[in-house]
């Protein structure tokens, strides 16, 4: 009974949630909305680091390779290759997610901290060959002229629509990811966290769930990548070096390791920070840095179950019993 | 459960945060937006482009402003990462509702807000080498930039290597984006001039030490070494040639041309030439140069606040950005015509300026509007800039 | 080929390479006595060169500098392991990597406000031209930085395993509630070692401060470097960190001469993932056993 | 009775220690078996070599006729091996009924995408695998905590849920490390009560214990082992009277002081 009262009360704010990110853009400012697009952008990224890190345990530090995968297959399909833009994206999030299913057997024989040496040095090699590949991707000088989606005649060219195909697929992502950490798959997510040992005596092939867990992770990546390039019709390496990776692990802590919805939360904080103090200097990293630290530190589950916690305790007081 | 509550509440309390702008209404000032690399890999442009617009701004309002209104310079910094230079592009046009913009400082986070401009009608005034920004002219309707471009400073360099009777050149280019647009250009002309790349090597700016890659040159024995790249990689490169005792001249880019190279090098920077605009030999220049007299008052009024020996060319690219647009504002109000981007626009299209980087003659198809005269070959002696001969 | 040009590389790698194994000493030292990857490592090598020039601005003799620089960073290796390492206590590897990543960002933020953007060079310790043989030069600056990677390893070798402290870091590193009933205090080591790479990281910004100058951006690029050669070192051994370290210049160094100097970077970090996969059953092992 | 499971010239060194030398047994279906012997005696390593974790350095396991050779832990679950540990490693950030529900993992099959998507077949499967953990719970008397953090259980509740989420697995035998180390007398009889049902459900029952009386009130049949060899093999009433089995404990004892 309380669980159902629970769910309706979760239900209630999601729909407030979708609702809040229906009206927003109304308001007319493209800047708002562009800034809101690479907040959807980013989170759809975020959740897959937090169905890594946060679920399964498992750290990745070149979460940004996979992003730029996708970015790069979608822009140079559709661009070099005339592919429908919807195609290439599809191929790019289908390509990226084998690349990463592949790579997982090896790279998940490792463990902590050797585990976040490799896939830095594998986001690392990725980015060198962005860079270097510069007859496919245009090196550093950038990637031009990337095509835009459309439906029919509809083209998602303006803000606002692309405002709408950018958080639909970000509340689709959330969704399909809540459903997954609530399943078998979850259970076996979690388990895996906690004892390796333990799961792989129960009948886990644990090596197997990382690598899918990995390779849903990289699909996501791919998505929100393809995006990007879709959106800003241009893409160079620099957005998708080590440091991209850095970032997105600072939206994954922001919002809560183990937590879904938080991750839009640690996008929106990430970004908004950069928006608005970066014209003071770097003050903006500093203060992720600041955070990264006192988060993790004091409320490892992120800002969000840290304010969940206060208000526990606050209701508790104030409740008469 | 209660999380999702928060999330909520927090994104409600983050666009409550969001200032909203103030649509409509005259605007009291005429207001210009840059987006500059202040930090990350670009910001030795960045800071010197900011610092002038910076002095220039205080200057013309101190002069009582265009039409008794101020010009107001609002500065976003890009991070040299393109998704934050977009923003803040959309930021000064949506938001700040800027007339015109300056930036960005380098060719591949300009790139990125290409579009957006020219979607929104802005004319953006760039300070990145590139060609391809400017170019096909017709999709480019918006673009304008002030800085020399790539294939202007390449035949520069070339010319010089000719005359020398050289015709065998080994590169190294730096791994950025810089780099890789000099290197670009470098091998696409080179049959023109005969020249003969006998090595290609390309170097990270973080690289501790280069002599691998020279001691690879040094094997193929070119007549001289083209280096292409910024202060840090350019410094190690000079120096680690010395180290090789490797005699042949060095060529290096228009990258290096402010003081902190020769900091940094030190001895090794002796002997080192690159093609620059004027600013950096303005007291050797003959008296009848029409840009001398430009030059020095804004070597003056930036060394004044700045620091003596601080001026250097990147800064001179956004003086000459200022300063066209705010011809431009300045011609639209002496016409009494309605100062708005599109005004601003056509305005720069058929601009004429003395400026820093060289004379400026926009048109509507040359959105640069600069002949390859205005750049000087600029040789390092004694820790100087001295105007080299030729 | 010709053989100087070999002989060059080599020069070149062993150079660059005990760079990176001082950078990477520092890598070793933390997780060995911790089980700590500190992602601040390269930042104590940034803040070693960057006060060095500081204080040589500031007028003092150049050797005083130096030692002070030293110890200003020693102080911030002790205040970052009370400030952030400590109240973590005994916390997962992610939990631990995220903090010193933050750690990280934020030194690295603070001295690009400080210190601006501008790459800034130290006087060579000894001057002249560089040295030739076998048609191969060396520059004075890099015997010194060889030099005084040997003698660090030395140092930090003989402290581990020679005295009293260096036992009772290794006692804590091998089993924390045996240690702890003997009298050693898990948390004190847990400090002596960000001290000890700190100075190490220190002494490292100091010695290339010289030859690749220094900026506050430095740290990135050379942390993942001594990182990667501590990783190839097997992150335990103060001699595994400095064969890692050469393996991993000289990698660089040949690759560059002989294949691409576009790709070096990238042969270096496939060298190393081939090392890891290839002895991942045993760093399994370990891992576990730290656990 | 069959053999369940039989080894044949069993051994296994760490580095230059031999930890199993070349032990034969058979443990026979339905038979519940103790396997006891001082510290070091190689106990926990058997249990290792049967489960997987690691392979031997040489000999044979043979389980239902099948050489178990090439397989790893994971497969030997799937086949009907299950285990527990000494020190317990619940899933400690998951509820008690989660972790028995781990358990079942292996025995359900629904996909990632019928997941993601919420398809019918894991709906169904999802309440086949509810139902069956709770029963399982129950079976070990702790059917009332199922939605607490498993951390927050007692060391004995934790053991038995261990026991829970390796009986879910659905196995044909199951090995036992030390259940009763940690508990009181009244826990150690339930655990004894709950080895005896579990032999009832046709599951053959292997377990290590130092409780000597525990042991001798459970155990059918008793194996010593003494640095990695066998040493001697019965009745309770049989061991407890052998002289080797006497020296090995008086022996181990007079080490100890």
């Amino acid at each position: 009974m309380l669980s159902l009262i629970r769910g309706r009360v979760k239900m209630l704010a999601i729909a407030a949630l979708v609702v809040l990110l229906i009206i927003i853009p109304l308001q007319g400012n493209a800047y708002y909305t562009s800034v809101l697009i690479i907040i959807g952008i980013h989170a759809i990224v975020t959740v897959g680091l937090c169905l890594l890190m946060g679920y399964t345990g498992q750290v990745s530090l070149g979460q940004a390779a996979f992003y730029g995968l996708g970015a790069y297959i979608a822009a140079v399909l559709s661009k070099t290759y005339h592919l429908n833009p919807w195609l290439a994206m599809a191929v790019a999030i289908i390509a990226t997610a084998a690349f990463a299913f592949a790579i997982g057997f090896p790279i998940f024989r490792l463990r902590g901290n050797y585990l976040a040496m490799a896939t830095l040095g594998l986001g690392i090699i990725i980015w060198i060959l962005f860079r270097e590949l510069d007859w496919i991707t245009g090196g550093q000088p950038g990637f031009l002229d990337i095509p835009t989606l459309s439906i029919g005649g509809f083209a998602f060219d303006s803000d606002l629509s692309f405002y709408y195909l950018v958080w639909g697929f970000c509340i689709a992502v959330m969704f399909i990811s809540q459903n997954i950490v609530n399943s078998r798959i979850g259970r076996a997510m979690r388990a895996i966290r906690d004892s390796e040992s333990a799961s792989q005596s129960l009948g886990i092939n644990t090596i197997m769930v990382k690598a899918k867990i990995l390779a849903l992770s990289a699909a996501y990546a791919a998505l929100a990548g393809s995006l990007y390039a879709y959106y800003v019709g241009f893409i160079d390496p620099p957005p998708f070096g080590f440091l991209f990776s850095i970032r997105l692990v600072a939206m994954a802590v922001v919002g809560g390791l183990a937590s879904i919805w938080g991750a839009i939360f640690g996008a929106a904080t990430v970004r908004l920070l950069t928006e608005f103090l970066h014209p003071f200097g770097d003050i903006d990293t500093v203060l992720f840095g600041l955070l990264l630290m006192v988060i993790i530190i004091l409320s490892p589950q992120g800002v969000t179950r840290g304010l969940g916690d206060i208000w526990r305790r606050l209701s508790r007081r104030l409740s008469p019993s | 459960m209660k999380k999702v509550v928060f999330i909520a509440l927090a994104l409600i309390l983050v666009i409550g945060i969001m200032p909203f702008t103030a649509c409509g209404g005259a605007e009291e000032e005429y207001k210009i937006g840059a987006v500059l690399g202040i930090t990350g890999f670009n910001s030795a442009l960045g800071e010197p482009e900011k610092q002038t617009l910076e002095m220039l701004e205080e200057a013309i309002n101190d002069a009582g402003g265009i039409n008794g209104k101020n010009v107001k310079i609002i500065i976003y910094d890009t991070e040299t990462d393109s998704t934050t230079c977009f923003t803040a592009t959309k930021r000064l046009i949506e938001q700040d509702n800027v007339l015109a913009i300056i930036g960005a400082s380098s060719s591949g986070v300009t790139m990125a807000i290409l579009d957006t401009v020219t979607d929104a009608e802005v004319p953006l005034v760039s300070l990145a080498a590139s060609d391809q920004i400017i170019k096909p002219v017709e999709e480019r309707y918006w673009i304008f930039k002030t800085p020399q471009t790539n294939s202007m400073v390449v035949a520069r360099v070339y010319d010089y290597l000719s005359d020398q009777g050289i015709s065998e050149v080994a590169l190294i280019t730096a791994s950025d984006g810089f780099g890789a647009l000099g290197l670009e250009e470098l091998k696409d002309v080179a049959s023109t001039w005969g020249m003969t790349i006998v090595a290609d090597e390309s170097f990270d700016p973080d690289d501790t030490d280069m002599t691998t890659q020279l001691a690879v040159i040094k094997g193929k024995n070119p007549e001289a070494v083209i280096c292409w790249g910024t202060n840090k990689g350019s410094a190690v490169i000079a120096d680690n040639m010395k180290d090789l005792a490797m005699e042949m001249p060095l060529v290096m880019s228009h990258g290096i041309a402010n003081r902190d190279f020769i900091d940094l090098a030190g001895e090794a920077a002796n002997g080192v030439i690159f093609p620059a605009g004027k600013l950096l030999v303005t007291e050797q220049l003959p008296d009848d140069d029409p840009q001398k007299d430009v030059l020095l008052a804004y070597k003056a009024d930036f060394e004044y606040l700045y620091g003596e020996g601080n001026v250097d060319t990147f800064g001179g690219h956004a003086w000459d950005a200022f300063t066209l647009i705010t011809d431009a504002i300045q011609s639209l109000v002496d016409e009494g015509k309605e100062v708005d981007r599109a005004g601003i626009r056509d305005k720069l299209e058929s601009a004429e300026l003395v400026g820093i980087s060289g004379i400026f003659n926009m048109s509507s198809t040359d959105h640069l509007g600069l002949t390859p005269d205005c750049l000087v070959l600029v040789e390092i002696v004694d820790g100087e800039w001295t105007l080299a001969e030729e | 080929m010709a053989t100087w040009q070999l002989v060059q590389y080599v020069v070149t790698g062993i150079t660059v390479g005990s760079i990176y194994a001082i950078v990477g000493l520092g890598f070793t030292i933390i997780y060995s006595v911790t089980g700590i990857i500190n992602f601040a490592q390269g930042e104590f090598v940034m803040l070693g060169g960057m006060t060095a020039f500081s204080l040589i601005g500031l007028g003092l003799p150049i050797p005083v500098a130096l030692m002070l620089a030293v110890v200003l960073v020693t102080l911030v290796g002790v205040v970052f392991n009370l400030t952030a390492i400590r109240p973590a206590g005994r916390a997962s590897s992610i939990t631990l990597i995220i903090i010193t990543i933050g750690g990280a960002l934020f030194i690295r933020a603070v001295a690009g406000l400080y210190w601006g953007r501008d790459a800034v060079a130290l006087p060579p310790f000894s001057s002249g031209a560089s040295l030739s043989f076998l048609g191969a030069y060396i520059r004075p600056q890099s015997l010194w930085v060889i030099g005084i990677t040997l003698v660090l390893m030395v140092v930090v070798y003989l402290l581990l395993n020679r005295t009293l402290v260096g036992k009772a870091l290794k006692a804590a590193a091998i089993n924390r509630r045996a240690a702890a009933l003997v009298g050693i205090d898990a948390r004190m080591m847990s400090l002596v070692s960000f001290a000890l790479a700190a100075a190490t990281g220190a002494i490292g910004g100091i010695v290339i401060a010289p030859i690749s100058y220094a900026s506050y951006d430095m740290g990135v690029m050379l942390g993942l470097k001594g990182f990667v050669a501590a990783a190839m070192g097997g992150l335990t051994g103060v001699w595994g960190v400095f064969l890692g370290g050469l393996g991993l210049g000289l990698a660089e160094s040949l690759a560059a001469g002989y294949i691409s100097s576009s790709y070096k970077d990238a042969i270096a970090l496939i060298f190393l993932f081939a090392v890891l996969l290839i002895r991942s059953r045993r760093l399994v092992a370990g891992e576990e056993a730290a656990a | 009775m069959a053999d369940i499971l039989q080894m044949k010239g069993l051994t296994k060194t760490f580095g230059g220690v031999i930890a199993v030398n070349e032990l034969d047994l058979e443990i026979q279906e339905g038979e519940l078996t103790a396997i006891i012997g001082p510290n070091g005696a190689g106990k926990t390593t058997l249990f290792n070599l049967i489960a997987g974790v690691f392979p031997p350095t040489s000999g044979q396991i043979i389980f239902h006729g099948q050489d178990l050779a090439g397989t790893n832990d994971y497969q030997r679950a799937r086949m009907g091996i299950a285990r527990t540990f000494q020190d317990v490693r619940l899933f400690g950030n998951m509820s008690v009924l989660d972790n028995v529900m781990v358990g079942l993992h292996s025995r359900s099959k629904y996909g990632i995408l019928s997941a993601a998507f919420r398809l019918p077949q894991g709906h169904r499967e999802e309440d086949n695998i509810r139902l069956t953990a709770i029963n399982t719970l129950n079976l070990v008397g702790l059917g009332r905590r199922a939605d607490i953090n498993a951390s927050e259980l007692t060391f004995g509740q934790q053991k038995l849920v261990s026991i829970a989420r390796a009986l879910a697995t659905k196995p044909r035998i199951i090995m036992l490390d030390e259940p009763a180390a940690g508990s009181n007398v009244l826990e150690t009889q339930e655990i004894s009560d709950l080895a005896k049902r579990i032999l009832e459900m046709e599951i053959t029952v292997i377990l290590v214990e130092h409780d000597m009386r525990f042991v001798m009130g459970t155990a059918e049949r008793i194996v010593v082992l003494d640095g990695g060899e066998k040493i001697a093999d019965g009745t309770p009433s049989q061991v407890q009277n052998d002289r080797r089995v006497i020296v090995a404990y008086l022996g181990e004892q007079e080490d100890e002081i």
